[in-house]
């Protein structure tokens, strides 16, 4: 599978009259992960949904350019900030909810969908209704849902927020793993795991927000959490984060 | 002559096709579920009469007395046991019906109260409250008695109780019923203990009329003429036998359907055998055009019909 | 102005359904005794107007008391079935049961106990309006997510006030499903009143009218009737979205 | 025998109400031709079990098929409707307007077209099914929540998927209202089908009976149509909850 | 107001047959934070559900021995994992939920809330509905809904866990600031978050699970991110999540 990037201009976004940002322009290189950043309200998980077409109740527009100018429709994957199971399907059913709402799951989906499963540590909660299911292990399944897309473009809204960190390091494994080649953006609370993960880091902040990069470490993702790099950058992004506007320049 | 020779010509065929081949079937749709006034139409059946006359007939029990004429305009069906003030105001309203027989030739039609209310007479009706199933007719009957026995209209309160009059009148929701058969609400009231007097309409003011009569479709009356006459022969056989063998009628009746067997209807039964026509294709032209009259008077209907378009002899092209 | 908004597409489907009536009349042939032509049907509306304004009168006052009480009992009945265990076991079957009479049984007891005034008829009104509303009250009252339960008790909450504030309004749109049918059924309950024992009312006169072939007056009453039914439903559909402004209605916006 | 269990508490509320009905009998000292003693209706049930049981089958078979077809095409109708915009605009409207239409005045018209056999009154009961099945359907499936709608976009689902395997299921449990709903109305359908012509079933027995003051045998012709629609209800009770094993359902174990 | 310590004895709990714990006997001091972790599925929740003596689906026990030996009922505050916003409520109304469900809210209440909602940052959206908020907005509002209880005892489950990194920090501030003298069990999957504000840590781990302690840094709660000892013990908490066992004794 071939990388896809894209590009966003002029996106735009206003709730009740007042923009939350105006005219963010973006690319993402192909293959490339981003790790989006910014804090709570400023506008991140919206700017998902226009990423993926979904609709918003206010004014907004954005012109998105994929590298091989076709629309994104089909060959994208979104993890909402919400794990949104469906009740009435069993874990596994879950993770294959997307090829049956295209049609009908082969076997072969089944195995990958038990062997993601697998992956995420749930193996044996695959038959079980989402209603028993714990905080985290609930959006360990909507992580394999999103996983068996295997979608050129994955958006991710805060995937590992509700795990322990010692599952949250497996995941990141596991995702760097599966979605390797994949461009990918990954809105993340914890700078630690924006610092691990991305090749490139992304803040929006500002009124209206504008995006500002902020250096990744150098070296292959995901990056060694004691590695010296990581410590001395995680205080500065905070600090970044606190005061975005000071430093850094428009992406 | 030609004519004639014309009109009867396929009756004739038919008639000698149907001695010797399968029957004319009929549908015929009674005015309301079967009860003792249907009697001539239910022995005719049990004991072949329509058999014997070629006919093959399906009798068949509404639930609303203002279907049946529908069904028979509408050509759903051939005959249809209905009553003559309602002929007039179907034929006013342009429905293609006409009279071809006739069940009960005197009305049933009464004005019943309890007989120890006081009411004496119609004229002690004033300032009464009065039940009724609406006929389509019940208010114009009721208003005449009135005034015919010197009670304004006004003075009473007329309360539609649909198909409760019996228990309305029990019950004492309302001081009199009009509308009820004489043959059937007496016996019902009896049978509930309650002694009820009758108010006979024809004799308050109101002209005499055919209570249940025959229907069929004018527009398709002549090519089914001649069964019709059958019919007609058929159910004054059986009149005329439930007349001369009044408890084997009874026990006939009663094995057509098991439910019939109700002292009530045992009792209807007994007042009702003096009410049937023993000439039931005979028509009295007369009381048609009488009542045609009344009721145009009364404003109850736009224009006046002539007789033939209301009724024909089956016999007397 | 959202009403007359949301009346329209009423209106036009109005006209649709005229439409087709008389495309109906005209294709089968069927005659005017049987299936008046809607032309007919507007000329008897406008040559009988005072006779069918005095009708609509008294059978509009019976439908709205009938609306109110039956509404307001059935959400009282779904209350109390949600509020105590005891009734649950006895009253729910009771009901369950009430509701599988046909109302035309009842309808000549009910006269001769209540008389032939307008009790009746609003008290036939309420019945055919009380059971769906009762039913579909308790079962969005039974569907309160669990979450939301937990949050009440560990905040203290009496079963009364869990039920009005938590279990009540997060029930509120399965209320508002009830509530719109009930509107569009209230006049079938008034008007079946009227049948089994009246001297007035919209019910009466198309009983009167049939019973004489009036066919087409009896079709016009029936219009108001409808007319006045889909009014009802509207005019609920639109109450209850007031009274759900934080609810997220899906009809415009979602294919 | 889950289904024994979820009987008993209609059995204990029978009982309740047949005890209540017994006093008010005795009680108001009403006359038997207005409401006969329950004892009579037995009585009436035994002496006339063998005509009962023959109108019985033909009832029970026009409300079966008429449940069937009433639930089915209701539920299409909704689906219909969540799928199709244009639909909406124009059939919704025609719908609300035929709810409203007391089936009594269409039954005339519809014995007329389809003849006094069982074909009439099961399209009678289908009718008054039809409609609150289609309204809470339908209102079910504009109830989707947004999260999951966005999802199925975002998967790629087109619109037949995403109703067939999004917004049904989410509907389910006030589907499940509508339909036990329906299940309790379906013998009502039938007896006014019967009503309007037939001559057999148990409409026409009550009203037979009705009209010869035989009280006792229409109230236990009444009887067995009022058992059969609780049977109903909590047959498709059963039924729903079957088909909703993750439903959580709080009959049970919540105050 | 006095603290209110309490212990649990003999806490049981299985699913489907399955013990998740059995005989857990834990003591909670009176006023003191007390860190809850454990992997993803270990039973916190659940532990908390008990302790709020809210229902659970199967086998489960436990006696709760409070100072006073009266019950806890009504004296407890429960964060839940989901923010259980009740969407017909505004902002403030839902802040408000407590008082409204114990009998009518005093206009007292309602500047409580105001200004509680003023704290985590929400103030300008007090009149909105919740559906409007961002994920983080909707659990501060919870948050907020929480402190207004002002319970001697306070439950929450991964409080902070959808709010991004500075406005954690100020929450921690906040909650420290107004649970001062509170008996607090905090869930949480973040190991720096425990260590900052917590009086002792507890590890839920095992196969059935059991308790036992990690020992945190000295001074007073909330502790400055970049004190010496943070950084020393992060890494060593989260090996002790890796393999719990090994090490520590039953608490
Ligand atoms: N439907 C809506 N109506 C009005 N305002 C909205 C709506 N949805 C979001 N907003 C507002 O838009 C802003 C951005 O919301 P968004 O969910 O994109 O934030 P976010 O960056 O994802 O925050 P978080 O990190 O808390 O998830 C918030 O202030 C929110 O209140
Ligand atoms: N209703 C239930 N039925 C069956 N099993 C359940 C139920 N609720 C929880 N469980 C199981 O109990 C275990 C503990 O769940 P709990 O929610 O307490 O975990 P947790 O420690 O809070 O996890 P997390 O950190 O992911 O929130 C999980 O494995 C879960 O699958
Ligand atoms: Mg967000
Ligand atoms: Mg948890």
């Amino acid at each position: 599978m071939t990388s896809l990037g894209f590009s966003l201009a002029q996106a735009r976004l206003a709730f009740a009259g007042q923009w939350l940002f105006d005219g963010l322009t973006v690319e993402f290189a192909p293959g490339s992960w981003t790790g989006l950043l910014g804090r709570s309200g400023s506008g991140k998980s919206s700017l998902l949904r226009m990423i993926a077409d979904l609709p918003l109740p206010d004014t907004h527009e954005l012109t998105l350019t994929t590298d091989d100018a076709r629309p994104l429709t089909g060959r994208l994957a979104w993890m909402a900030q919400q794990d949104q199971l469906l009740p009435w399907r069993t874990v596994v059913d879950n993770v294959l909810l997307g090829p049956a709402l295209r049609g009908r799951p082969s076997p072969a989906d089944r195995q990958r969908a038990f062997s993601l499963l697998d992956d995420v540590g749930l193996a044996d909660k695959a038959r079980d209704w989402p209603k028993t299911l714990s905080g985290g292990q609930r959006q360990r399944v909507a992580l394999a849902r999103t996983l068996f897309e295997d979608a050129p473009v994955v958006l991710m809204d805060e995937p590992f927020s509700a795990v322990d960190a010692i599952t949250r390091l497996e995941l990141h494994e596991l995702a760097a793993r599966l979605l390797a080649g994949r461009t990918v953006i990954l809105v993340t609370h914890d700078p630690l795991e924006a610092l691990r993960l991305s090749d490139r880091i992304l803040i929006l902040a500002g009124q209206p927000a504008t995006l500002s990069d902020f250096d990744v470490p150098p070296g292959q993702r995901p990056r060694a959490l004691e590695a010296p790099d990581m410590l001395r950058l995680q205080p500065r992004l905070v600090a970044r984060l606190h005061a975005p506007l000071t430093a850094g320049s428009q992406a | 002559l030609a004519l004639l020779l014309v009109l009867s010509g396929p009756a004739l065929a038919a008639e000698e096709r149907n001695g010797t081949d399968t029957p004319d079937s009929l549908k015929v749709m009674l005015d309301w579920y079967t009860n003792p006034t249907h009697a001539p139409l239910v022995i005719a059946k049990q004991r072949g009469l329509f058999q014997d006359h070629g006919l093959d007939v399906e009798l068949i029990s509404p639930a609303d007395p203002s279907v049946p004429p529908k069904l028979v305009a509408a050509g759903k069906i051939d005959l249809a046991l209905s009553y003559q003030p309602q002929l007039h105001l179907q034929v006013d309203q342009g429905l293609p019906l006409v009279r071809v027989g006739t069940l009960v030739a005197t009305p049933l039609n009464a004005t019943l109260v309890r007989a120890d209310s006081g009411i004496e007479s119609m004229a002690d009706l004033a300032g009464k409250r009065i039940g009724y199933s609406v006929g389509g007719v019940e208010e114009v009957l009721l208003n005449t008695m009135l005034e015919h026995n010197g009670v304004a209209p006004e003075n009473v309160e007329m309360v539609n109780v649909n198909f409760a009059l019996t228990p309305a009148l029990i019950g004492e929701k309302v001081d009199a019923i009009t509308g009820a058969f004489r043959n059937f609400e007496l016996a019902q009231m009896a049978q509930e203990g309650v002694e009820g007097r009758a108010f006979y309409i024809e004799e308050e003011g109101v002209p005499t009329y055919d209570e249940l009569i025959f229907v069929a479709n004018r527009d398709t009356l002549d090519a089914h003429r001649a069964a019709y006459a059958r019919f007609m022969a058929a159910i004054g056989e059986a009149t005329a036998w439930i007349i001369n063998h009044p408890e084997e009628g009874w026990e006939a009746f009663k094995a057509y359907d098991p439910a019939l067997d109700t002292p009530v209807n045992r009792k209807a039964w007994e007042n009702t055998l003096p009410r049937f026509a023993l000439r039931p294709a005979a028509l009295d032209g007369q009381r048609y055009e009488a009542f045609e009259a009344f009721l145009l008077e009364r404003g109850q209907i736009k224009a006046k019909s002539p007789l033939s378009r209301l009724a024909v002899d089956l016999n007397r092209p | 102005m959202t009403l007359l908004k949301r009346l329209w597409p009423a209106m036009l489907g109005l006209v649709a359904l005229l439409g087709l009536w008389q495309g109906l009349v005209v294709a089968t042939g069927v005659p005017g005794y049987v299936l008046p032509s809607p032309l007919a049907v507007v000329q008897a509306l406008a040559t009988h107007h005072q006779l069918l304004w005095h009708h609509t009168g008294i059978t509009v006052i019976e439908i709205v008391a009938g609306l109110l009480i039956g509404c307001l009992s059935g959400l009282l009945t779904a209350l109390a079935l949600a509020r105590f265990h005891g009734l649950r076991r006895t009253l729910l079957p009771i009901l369950l049961i009430s509701q599988a009479i046909p109302l035309f049984a009842l309808a000549p007891i009910l006269m001769l106990w209540l008389g032939y005034g307008m009790t009746a008829k609003i008290v036939m009104a309420t019945l055919i309006i009380y059971f769906p509303v009762a039913s579909t009250c308790y079962d969005g009252l039974r569907q309160t997510p669990q979450g939301w339960l937990d949050l009440a008790q560990t905040l203290g909450a009496d079963r009364r006030r869990r039920l009005l504030r938590i279990q009540l309004p997060a029930a509120l749109p399965a209320l508002a499903s009830g509530m719109r049918m009930a509107a569009s059924a209230a006049p079938i309950g008034a008007v079946i009143g009227e049948w089994v024992g009246s001297s007035q009312g919209l019910g009466y006169l198309m009983l009167n009218a049939n019973a004489r072939m009036q066919v087409d007056l009896m079709f016009a009453a029936l219009l108001i009737l409808v007319t006045f039914g889909v009014a009802l439903y509207f005019a609920m559909d639109a109450l209850m979205r007031h009274l759900m402004p934080w609810h997220e209605d899906r009809t415009g916006t979602q294919g």
